[in-house]
């Protein structure tokens, strides 16, 4: 039993990662109905650009974290205008395939900056483990699902309780209605775009301070987006529920299934789950079941 | 006083929709547009409001005015602004907001906050169902509560000019009743001049001041509405009574009407 | 499709025919045959391309009947060519079946598993249906690398195709495979998209409920439009296995499948030479890349040659961006447009 | 508007062709290429970069001197991007380039892809460690001693370090890797050679690369009483690991020992705290040992503009291969004379190298006519204080690839 409560912590903490992934995403896609696969390269370039005023200018935390999150809108705002914007009643499938352009081009430079080297800005934020229960839980991971968590509340309150939210939950769901309100859908877009840049960049320092920045980092966006599908492409909540729950089950299922099925598990749990979620709850978790009156 | 002169239409480049269209919609009066499906009413009022050019349509000749600033080639954001709204067809809502976030949506471009308060206690007190409703998802509210919803919606965002899209259809004799009488309260209290678009033409003569009438892209008759009342054609067509006064046949209708009287 | 005024088809066959005027039959002719003389006059790295080319449009030709004419997107494609590729290998080398019967076979064996791939798609469609194919790419590949019989993450080694004692073991032998079976599978297709069937796919497409209300059996035809799909991608894969003389999981990312996709948008749904338009210009960018990459290194010096190699993956996203954003439905609607224009030269309209 | 940007597009990608075909035909007299065909942005570009920046670097400096009997080697880098369909068009548009004398490949199903290929091209091909290539003797030449070979010396190395540590019986070792074609590769003949020394190795643990947390594995193996556990994978994949694991306690009860791909001296100095205690297996010099060797340091500092300390080791590793390569080369000139440098004496005198002293940065060369190794012997080290410190001098690897049934 006690085996069991440990992987769900730990299946916990990180998929609170995941979930913040996922946020991101959804904040795109509820607006602007565009899956973005671009998100993973911005939580790169945002723990880049932390890094970089961190740790190479030697600043202090708060000036880091305030210079990357500019930096996180700027690149935002940057990709709505010019990737985006043309693309306004285009087939959304030019749109995604255009995030994944802005993926590579990304990827590129990216890889270029890094030169097959990690960069890690361990020795800025906590390290070492508290002990819970006579079991150690990794303090990196504790702070980032702590900052998860705020994140999300954070966004919760905005949405809910803010004008600009109001307006970016009408902007979702009718583009042409919230045009005929008085709302500027293009600035929305653009907000939301910035917002959602924001937030990958907070998803990627808190990831780089688990696991150092690397290439694989961008590709965490993949996770992002099968958690996101998971739970709901337009549901926030959903995200964090579905990334909490793939979490715990890729640690539970690797736990248990590994010995018998021999090794790997836990690279396959995303997509079982996605599939199985997929056909029982087609729009996912807590997605949005289309209102239909007849 | 918003003037609509001589306006053209084209869809996709290829679509001519309006022919030259012409009306005016005097400030604290109510106007009413008739005229049969396809004839281009509500191209007429997306092409006030804007929200034309989200569908690849285009004023290609003419313009629309108001206080003889020509606004066709605004953004639809900024036409609100300028106190323009359209309740559009099909009593569209954000179906996943509750109705009092609808209301305030309506009031998004405002920035006194206080007046919104306001407004939205008045638009309950024009509307007392839906303050009953206000934390429910509009998704599920009945045609007549949508109705009342869109109407709501549109007046807090404190118009000069309303564009009212056949707001009685589908709803039964009384909530129709219903709704115009707030559309004249509306009209009466607030100072809102409506163009109002209609379907049911006696109603809508009811309560303007001046009608006109569309067909094929253009306008074919306009008049005060006592005297559009009185018209032959009116009453032939649209209020379904022969100059005998009694109810006629779909055939004869058509068979009238392939004289083409009115054809311009 | 769109025609000039005045032509119009007098008899059903006609109405019928795929190529349809005498200069068309003499420019297909014509193209055709220099295409199979290709290995004549054309240097062996040129061949190898062809030769890749042709497999991938063979891939992509299956995905664009099931993604642009009956709208069920797939990124699958890669995991399905893989299928292919094991099952054609299985065949022959544990097996013992020839090449010939190999092919066919692995084609239907993957179409049998895309039925597996399609079945989401009773209860999802659009991006949902895109990504639970993105998860049976990965439980597909899970798969491979964990079974005995796929030799598990070290592959299988496959032997060349073989007629009595000649075999095909080279890029100039193969092309004489791949070039007549990608004829052959684009005569199919065309075929495909224009009977019953065909239209029943689009109709699907275009409004699946309004299709259903017709008397369409919806989930039929997306199922049979799977099947399709997947047998393309099998005999894909069947010929990219014998081709490349080995069958490896990490041949068949997940990336290729979402190439295959990027080729058919930049090409255009729902045309079969949108397919080939797609397919050389995503290939032909990738190859100018791969090919300046080493001459990044003299432009930048003060990058180092790897780093600067590593540029051209940058180059390579900014173009497709680009292209995207000035032409996102695609190629051939463009060569509809050039066509139209051309016929109407010199007026404007 | 709509047609200019294609009239442009059409001028731009037709003057990107001409160049290419112009650039080729720029070729001096008397030059050979090395191709390196490389995975410089995916999975595997923490290990192919700095090897690739350390060929280049002693091949430039070689050119700076005339060249080899005045026959300067060019260094063409290309990135595959771990794709094989690219890797396979970028083989093929040099395959019958007769300046290209030799290549390597960093990316296994490359190298697997192409096996049949180079099999009947007579081309001298490097690549990691793979030890298929050591059992079927041909064209593919790894770097340094096999995955299984390294792991058979830590076998070795496992076992006297039990005995110093006075305990009885046999250990037990488990193998904690990506779960891939490279992270099973040194079980195979590896298993073989520890269960012929008696020692139990228990079932792999193998994970997807990148994974942000492995107490699963951990715990599985602990519980399991594992005393040694051999972690695979790029860097920083052992730190990340180390730091789950120090985090959990169990570098106390367990030692770990890491692959050769492991933490480098900028990786230990990221997370010194974590990797405390680790050991490591390497062929080639490591931490100081290789910062402040003289020609690395001489190099590095010359054509990187870096100071040593940011040098990764990975990149001795590279000027080891440039090394044999220059030196194979050299003994091809002797034998037939500069004109006559083809594909095949290249691949014949990589036969004949036996024992090129490699400026201690590798062991002696161990390439023969029966052995596609690049060395047979490894060095342990261990990181102690933040530093990467040498336990052992060269120890000679045992044969494990023969044990298998390839």
């Amino acid at each position: 039993m006690t085996e069991f409560l440990q992987l769900l912590v730990i299946g916990l903490l990180e998929g609170g990662l995941y979930a913040m992934v996922a946020v991101a995403m959804v904040l795109v896609y509820k607006s602007t109905h565009v899956v973005s696969l671009a998100h993973g390269q911005f939580m790169g370039f945002g723990a880049l650009a932390f890094w970089f005023v961190l740790v190479q200018l030697k600043m202090p935390i708060v000036v880091a974290l305030v210079l990357a999150l500019c930096f996180a809108a700027a690149v935002g705002w940057a990709v709505e205008r010019f990737a985006m914007r043309p693309l306004i009643g285009q087939p959304l499938f030019a749109a995604f395939l255009t995030t994944f352009a802005t993926f590579l081009m990304m990827d590129g430079l990216f890889q270029l900056i890094l030169k097959g080297e990690s960069a890690s800005f361990a020795a800025y934020l906590p390290l070492g483990s508290i002990s819970v229960a006579g079991k150690p839980l990794p303090t990196t991971q504790l702070a980032s699902f702590g900052a998860s968590l705020l994140l999300f509340a954070g966004l919760a309150v905005f949405f809910r309780f803010t004008k600009v939210g109001l307006g970016m939950r009408a902007t979702a769901e009718d583009h042409q209605l919230a045009q005929s309100t008085g709302i500027t859908v293009r600035s929305i877009f653009s907000y939301i775009w910035m917002l959602s840049t924001v937030v990958a960049t907070f998803a990627g320092i808190a990831l780089a301070n688990v696991s150092d920045i690397y290439f694989t980092l961008p590709y965490m966006g993949i996770k992002g987006l099968i958690v996101a599908l998971v739970g709901g492409l337009d549901s926030l909540p959903g995200a964090l529920l579905a990334g909490l729950l793939l979490g715990v089950l890729e640690n539970v299922s690797a736990g248990y299934l590994d010995p018998i099925v021999g090794g790997g598990v836990k690279e396959v749990a995303a997509y079982v789950l996605l599939l199985l979620v997929l056909l029982i709850r087609p729009y996912g978790l807590l997605g949005l079941v289309r209102i239909e009156r007849i | 006083m918003l003037q609509i002169n001589n306006a053209e239409v084209i869809y996709s480049d290829v679509i001519l929709v309006l022919k030259g269209v012409s009306a005016q919609v005097p400030d604290g009066r109510i106007v009413a547009l008739l005229g049969a499906n396809g004839a281009g009413k509500t191209t007429t009022l997306k092409a006030i409001s804007g929200v034309l050019r989200t569908e690849l349509g285009e004023v290609t000749d003419g313009s629309v005015e108001l206080d003889g600033k020509p606004i066709h080639r605004m953004d639809p954001e900024e036409i609100v602004r300028l106190g323009i709204v359209q309740v559009m067809e099909g009593r569209r809502l954000f179906e996943h907001l509750t109705v009092e976030e609808n209301l305030l949506v309506g009031a998004y471009m405002r920035k006194d906050a206080a007046g919104i308060g306001q407004d939205l206690a008045k638009t309950y007190g024009y509307f007392p169902r839906l303050s009953d409703l206000r934390r429910r998802t509009s998704g599920y509210l009945s045609g007549g509560e949508r109705q009342m919803l869109v109407m709501g919606r549109s007046l807090m965002a404190r118009p000069r000019i309303m564009l009212l899209d056949e707001p009685s259809m589908g709803l039964s004799p009384l909530l129709v009743k219903e709704i115009f009488r707030v559309v004249r309260a509306i009209n009466d209290e607030e100072n809102v001049a409506i163009l109002l678009v209609e379907q049911n033409a006696r109603i809508a003569l009811s309560i303007s001041e001046h009608g006109y009438v569309m067909e094929n892209g253009r306008i074919v008759l306009d008049g005060p509405s006592e005297r559009l009342r009185e018209n032959e054609d009116i009453k032939e067509f649209y209020l379904g009574l022969s100059d005998k006064g009694r109810r006629k046949s779909y055939r004869e209708v058509k068979h009238y009407k392939r004289r083409k009287r009115w054809l311009a | 499709m769109w025609r000039p005024c005045g032509i119009f088809d007098e008899t059903y066959r006609q109405d019928m025919a795929i190529v349809r005027t005498p200069l068309r039959w003499g420019v297909l002719t014509v193209s055709v045959g220099v295409l199979l003389a290709a290995p004549l006059f054309c240097s062996y790295y040129i061949v190898s391309v062809l030769n890749t080319l042709a497999i991938t449009v063979i891939a992509v030709l299956g995905l664009q009947i099931v993604t642009g004419y009956c709208g069920q997107v797939s990124f699958g494609q890669a995991a399905f060519m893989a299928v292919g590729a094991y099952s054609s290998a299985i065949l022959t080398e544990k097996l013992g079946l020839s090449f010939w019967i190999a092919m066919p076979v692995a084609g239907v064996i993957t179409g049998m598993y895309g039925l597996l791939g399609g079945a989401p798609s009773m209860r999802i469609k659009g991006f949902y249906l895109a990504v639970a194919t993105i998860a049976i790419h990965f439980v597909t590949m899970w798969l491979v690398q964990h079974l005995e019989i796929t030799g598990k993450s070290v592959g299988l080694p496959v032997s060349p195709p073989q007629i009595g004692p000649f075999a095909f073991d080279s890029d100039e032998r193969m092309f004489y495979i791949i070039i007549p079976v990608m004829l052959a599978m684009t005569y199919g297709a065309r075929n495909i998209v224009r009977t019953r069937v065909g239209r029943a796919f689009v109709a699907v497409r275009d409004n699946d409920l309004a299709a259903q209300v017709m008397g369409i059996n919806i989930y039929y035809y997306k199922l049979l439009a799977f099947f399709i799909s997947c047998f393309y991608a099998g005999v894909a894969g069947s010929l990219w296995a014998h081709y490349h003389g080995v069958c490896h999981p990490e041949q068949f990312q997940l990336l290729r499948g979402l190439w295959y996709i990027g080729m058919l948008i930049v090409g255009g749904l729902g045309s079969i030479p949108g397919v080939f338009f797609g397919v050389i210009l995503i290939r032909a960018l990738d190859e100018s890349v791969l090919m300046l990459s080493p001459y990044f290194a003299q432009w930048f010096p003060w990058l180092g040659t790897a780093p600067a190699a590593g540029l051209g993956l940058s180059a390579f996203g900014l173009v497709l961006a680009l292209f995207l954003i000035k032409e996102p439905r695609g190629l051939a609607h463009r060569w509809e447009i050039m066509k139209a224009s051309i016929r109407l030269y010199p007026f404007a309209y | 508007m709509r047609t200019r940007w294609i009239r442009w597009a059409v001028v731009v990608i037709s003057a990107a062709f001409l160049s290419w075909g112009l650039f080729p035909g720029v070729s001096w007299a008397k030059e050979v290429a090395f191709l390196d065909l490389s995975d410089f942005t995916g999975p595997v570009a923490g290990l192919a970069l700095p090897s690739s920046f350390g060929i280049e670097d002693y091949l430039k400096d070689v050119n700076a001197k005339g060249g080899i009997d005045g026959v300067k080697i060019k260094y063409i880098g290309v990135d595959t991007r771990y794709d094989v369909a690219r890797a396979l068009s970028a083989y093929k548009s040099y395959a019958r380039d007769p300046s290209v004398v030799a290549m390597e490949i960093v990316s296994t199903p490359v190298g697997k892809m192409l096996q049949n290929l180079l099999r009947s091209a007579k081309f001298v091909c490097l690549v990691p460690g793979d030890g298929e290539f050591q059992a079927h003797i041909g064209n593919f030449w790894p770097w340094g001693p096999t995955y299984q070979d390294a792991f058979a010396a830590t076998i070795d190395w496992v076992l006297a370090d039990w005995k110093k540590k006075g305990q009885s019986g046999k250990p037990k070792i488990a193998v904690l890797s990506w779960d891939n074609a490279y992270g099973r590769e040194m079980l195979r003949g590896g298993k073989e050679y520890a269960e012929k020394q008696g020692v139990e190795v228990l079932p792999s643990e193998l994970f997807p690369p990148g994974s942000l947390n492995h107490d699963v594995y951990l715990t599985r193996l602990e519980k399991a009483g594992v005393n040694y556990i051999y972690v695979g994978g790029v860097d920083p994949t052992q730190t990340n690991v180390m730091r789950d694991a120090s985090r959990l306690g169990l570098p106390k009860k367990i030692q770990f020992i890491s692959d050769y791909w492991g933490p480098s001296a900028l990786g230990i100095s990221l997370h010194p705290e974590a990797l405390e205690g680790m050991v490591v297996i390497s062929y080639f010099l490591r931490g100081d040992e290789a910062q402040n060797h003289p020609l690395l340091k001489r190099l590095w500092t010359t054509y990187r503009n870096q100071p040593a300390d940011k040098m990764n080791e990975g990149y001795g590793m590279g000027v080891g291969a440039a090394i044999t390569l220059v030196g194979a080369i050299k003994d091809a000139i002797k034998r037939v004379g500069a004109d006559k440098l083809t594909r095949e004496e290249i691949y014949n005198s990589y036969q004949k190298v036996t024992g090129l002293s490699r400026e201690g940065i590798l062991g002696p060369c161990a390439y023969s006519p029966t052995s596609r190794r690049g060395s047979d012997v490894v060095k342990f080290y261990k990181v102690t204080g933040g530093k990467i410190v040498p336990i052992t001098d060269w120890v000679k690897t045992p044969d494990a690839v023969s044990l298998h049934k390839w």
